[in-house]
């Protein structure tokens, strides 16, 4: 534990070295996005699922949907639910038991895209008003986690959606077998995450530089809207920065959407 | 349950009579809870909130002891009682996801260098939730730490703005939400800043805008944070130099 | 934590010390009650609240009446339930977590007061029989902790319930606005605490206090007649004490229940 | 379920045949958890409860350890079959209660200051459940304790008392209540004394009394307490030298 | 601890040479059941009760039968709920607190037997199809623990589930007074458990004994057929071990099913 | 929900179209996860399962660390959406259990004295359910302890094997069970080996079987599990050196 900690602690002093020159420790320019893959329909027992790789970042996200009653107050709503797990076996430092804090901001920072962007609409969800609707539960787990989990599990759950198939609800029993009609989706959101220091931004971030960098902010954009933000770390921006970072996720969610196909 | 409303503003007043860059009456307390270290209760509105600050102190368990620094830990609850429906005492996810941000938030001000070993506690809780809790929270975590004497780099200050409708559908950017305006609003959006080099330090949002109106609520927001501000300053007079 | 303990320890002889002139470290009479105030109606989102202060400890009570579903057990019958916290934040000593066995004992007792002494009759609260019914909630949390928080609680909780508001069911809504209506209530318990060692027999005590004796004694009175006793403490009392306690707590129960208007 | 009785008492005798001084058949036996190095089993008519002692031992977690003397630590639960509907295993608030009052009453005599920073732990278990389980538990540990050789000033003993009506709702105070006196009754009392100096270390009252009633029925108990004592003493002989 | 702990070193090594030469520390021989004693009706509020001794291990297993709603995906059938713990006054090395993985094992594989060997016939437990069934809790405590709780725990569960009264449910009330019916089963179920190393096997293991050797196989037998096996332990078990284990608990079962009458 | 088949087997071929001693197709994959110390995905037709080898590492608590030699602990978990109805995130008692005998079968192996006080953590996830998870997941993380380059005696290597009915309802042994014959079957039974030393280190049975049935089916399952075990041998080839 040690030992790991001081092998941080050198490498986050080079990071802070190199970032002086505007330059990363992986040789990306700091507005630099790592490779992203999106594989779809990984997990054919979900109704929806994908694989999403950010460079040494990898999650996957699997939708199931089932029976529900409606809650009391959205009798005519279907229903969303969005859990991550920040796996204790996708990095040396994630521990297992009841979700951290940070899964737990994951999960609802995802949540919170999905919702805000009013991707699912809930209200064809119903199938008896104040008795049977269906709920959707979005699942996510880190498979090796190495930095930018938010954006990564963003696009692994939207693409996940965004590929699921509705179960068929016939003589009180729900179908799952060669499904055919898609889980009404509009649009597509995805997140872009920045963190900084002293004026220097840095996209999609590793694990080692969110270290060293405790600065972060999350945008959520869709059809060139925001739809959600969170800052996290123990550091601030200045609002010139802000704005840059708005840009900045501006311009990146194009590509981030292009990679959903 | 309740129905979606016709507007949230009309005639250029909002539900409660406010102009858009209107806040509520702001109301702040200090040395509210005689046994912490330091404490403050800060009203928006309907909004109040308790912060109670202990230590620095010993921390327990031991394998969160950081050797160079002290433990900001922040852990923010409503009363079961605060809000329409009763809440389940103990927090739940959205409970703990705010305590996060508000620990992160106090830590970027708070000098922990000076207390190696220690943990600051802070606990904030709303007695009656009118929306903006989180952000009244954190002004009174502020003061409460403020009001403890622990050494800071500026006082954390924040408001809340968000995107209200006509009865056309259009929409217009707020400051201080409240309930109606947090419950069916188009965005809400938690804002605060360290105010001694005007960083923002939380900054979260739910809804939908456009850069501009986000931008443009922003700085609406930034007037009511300085009056905020100043309430904030005037409380702790004699309690904490500022400036 | 050693340093506060040691503290402790010098003013726990003190206390003792003080004691065998029959004095109390506050200057109060063995048999003076602190000074007590009644506030209620201080959370308008709740349908019943107070704040009780004694000394230098104070408690906030809410009540929330919501829908729920009778026990099988008893299907024509409201529900009450009572929680208590001892916040980590009304004393340095408190912990967060799960409730301590004090803070369940806390609510318990004073939950056993108030059904004893049957002050809200559940019967009235049923909506259809077997199938909705109103739960009334009260939880109770201390503010600032320094002793006897079985009395002001039971104080609150009384004060919050006497002047509740019970809502209105219609067309399967709860309406919560503008109430008038009184939830129905039949008098009123209040409870006093004393705390004691050889012979010597304080009530209300303070926190230092009750570290100092251990023997506790909690009597609940209605009318008065008894109807909830809890000793606590490691310590013992003699027939005689117990008779005293009885006694004096008759005594002070006419001027708690005045403070409550 | 089950529909209240006309009466608990009439022609002067109650439910089960009992006069109102009448406790039920008393059984104790020791020695019947092999493995713990103190045990008992005391039935008060259906009532059957366990006690097994565990300790003087090694305390864990450490930052409860007291330097200066031992904690005695109480855990009373029921099977979940004990009672008439199924009791979902472990332990509610319920339980957590009466474990605290039970370490509390046994405290008072055991002679914690010869073990310093070890345990002293007590497992109360309800085998069968027909009231005063609490009571019936605290006399088995009692018991348990002395058998396994743990120094004690004297014997906790304890009996219940209640109030139960006859069939024109007058109410009598009757000793050692069992299920429809207390389910039924106006008033069930939990009591309990450390028998070396006749002080009550145990007492807790639901119902409603007259401080008359009360006394009365206290008085009642106490014959009941000296005939359980002498029970347990004759379940000691030989084991523990007392008075 | 580390005195106990000494001790059982000491021990173990005595059985492991007392095995050389084919002998076990208590003198049975290798293939020796202990002493078995089953009694029933030993708690009369339960529907059916058992207390099984097997040397000096002592468990009781009790049975509750209640109403519920059944399974959304088994409407027409009844359920059947096992659950073990190993009680922290049964044994020094046990624990408070949730069940361990040991006890959960337990009640598991108990649960399996029962249910492979279709001991309760789940179909005629229904009262109503989709909407009331009865279900059956089986709950089983360690008294005292001393080894091969495996074979304690199922015959107590069988004791207490052939010897089950079913309650009757009239007008929607579920009377337990004067109970005649049986639970409806088929059959008995008994299970055998070795330990061993080497090709050396012992049957119904004492707890030193399972220290000292922790290759486990339990067998659960019903007419002659095996209905469940559980392999324990670090160790493993050669084929002809594994078949010589099955021909041991064939002729055990024909014992143990004796003591269950 | 879905209804019995009338078979599991016709005219020697199973659903799936396999005869009674075919195995599914398997694949095998090492070094799946980047972060861990080894791993690797077996997969048994659509079962899917990754193993991940963190260690030897240091071991919290402290209360469990063993002076003399490492300790092998095991998680099996599913994912959510690797079975048809979702399954609620977290291990319940099913996964408790199954972990525990994947923590047993592996400790037979590794040499755990040379790594005394350490901790070797091997996490099982199932990706995909059909059937035989936990054998396929004891096969992965086998071949992840491997390719993290722990020393072991040597592989642990499981199939599973069944008993399946046809239309007549007359019951056949089968290896390497599917979903329907797990869930209809009248037998599903997990078996492993150390292949070192051709013992038998994980044994789990469901169902009704006579002893020669049971002798049977294992037969027909070593077959298959030497197949597996050159399989795995074979996807570790340079890592790894067996026999």
């Amino acid at each position: 534990m040690r030992l790991i900690k001081m092998i941080d602690k050198i490498t986050i002093k080079r990071i802070e070295d190199l970032l002086k020159d505007g330059k990363r420790l992986d040789g990306r320019k700091l507005d630099e996005f790592r490779e992203v893959k999106v594989e779809t329909g990984v997990v054919t027992k979900a109704e929806g699922s994908a694989i999403v790789t950010i460079g040494k970042s990898r999650v996957i996200a699997g939708v199931k949907i089932g029976l529900g009653k409606p809650f009391p107050d959205t009798p005519a709503s279907g229903v969303l639910m969005t859990g991550a797990e920040m796996t204790a076996w996708s990095n040396n430092e994630f521990e297992t038991g009841p979700p951290s804090p940070a899964a737990i901001e994951l999960a609802r920072v995802v949540d919170r895209a999905i919702r805000e962007a009013k991707i699912i609409d809930l209200d064809k969800l119903v199938i008896e008003v104040g008795e049977k609707i269906w709920m959707v539960f979005v699942d996510i787990y880190t498979m090796n986690a190495d930095g930018n989990l938010f954006d990564a599990a963003a696009l692994a759950a939207m693409a996940a959606l965004s590929t699921a198939k509705m179960p068929i609800y016939k003589d009180d029993e729900v179908i799952r077998d060669n499904l055919k009609t898609n889980l009404p989706t509009n649009g597509k959101v995805v997140s872009t995450t920045y963190i900084g220091i002293d004026g220097k931004l840095l996209v999609d971030p590793t694990m080692i530089e969110e270290k060293a960098l405790n600065a972060r902010l999350t945008v959520g954009i869709k059809d060139g809207n925001i739809v959600s933000l969170q800052k996290g770390g123990k550091g601030g921006f200045t609002d010139e920065e802000v704005e840059t970072i708005l840009d900045g996720a501006l311009k990146h969610s194009k590509k981030l959407l292009k990679a959903l196909k | 349950m309740e129905t979606k409303p016709d507007y949230l503003i009309k005639g250029g007043k909002r539900l409660d009579g406010r102009k858009l860059a209107d806040w509520r009456e702001i109301s702040i307390k200090t040395g509210v809870i005689e046994n912490a270290d330091g404490s403050a209760q800060v009203d928006f509105g309907k909004t109040k909130v308790i912060a109670a600050v202990y230590g620095p102190r010993e921390l327990h368990p031991r394998h969160l002891v950081m050797s160079d620094r002290a433990l900001v830990r922040a852990k923010y609850d409503m009363l079961s009682f605060s809000v329409e429906d009763r809440k389940r005492p103990g927090p739940g996810r959205r409970e703990h996801e705010i305590s996060k941000v508000t620990a992160e938030a106090l830590s970027s001000v708070v000098l922990t260098e000076k207390f190696p070993r220690a943990v600051i506690d802070v606990f904030v809780t709303v007695i009656q939730a009118d929306a903006s809790t989180r952000i009244t929270g954190l002004n009174a975590a502020s003061i409460a730490l403020a009001d403890a004497g622990i050494p800071m780099k500026g006082l954390v200050v924040g408001v809340t703005f968000g995107k209200i409708y006509d009865e056309k559908g259009k929409g217009y950017m707020a400051v201080d939400v409240f309930k109606p305006e947090d419950q069916w609003g188009q965005a809400d959006i938690a804002y605060a800043k360290s105010y001694n080099d005007n960083k923002v330090v939380l900054l979260q949002m739910d809804g939908d805008v456009t850069k501009e109106e986000f931008l443009k609520g922003k700085e609406m927001a930034d007037k009511a944070m300085e009056y905020t501000y100043k309430e904030m300053v005037k409380a702790l007079k004699g309690k904490y130099e500022v400036d």
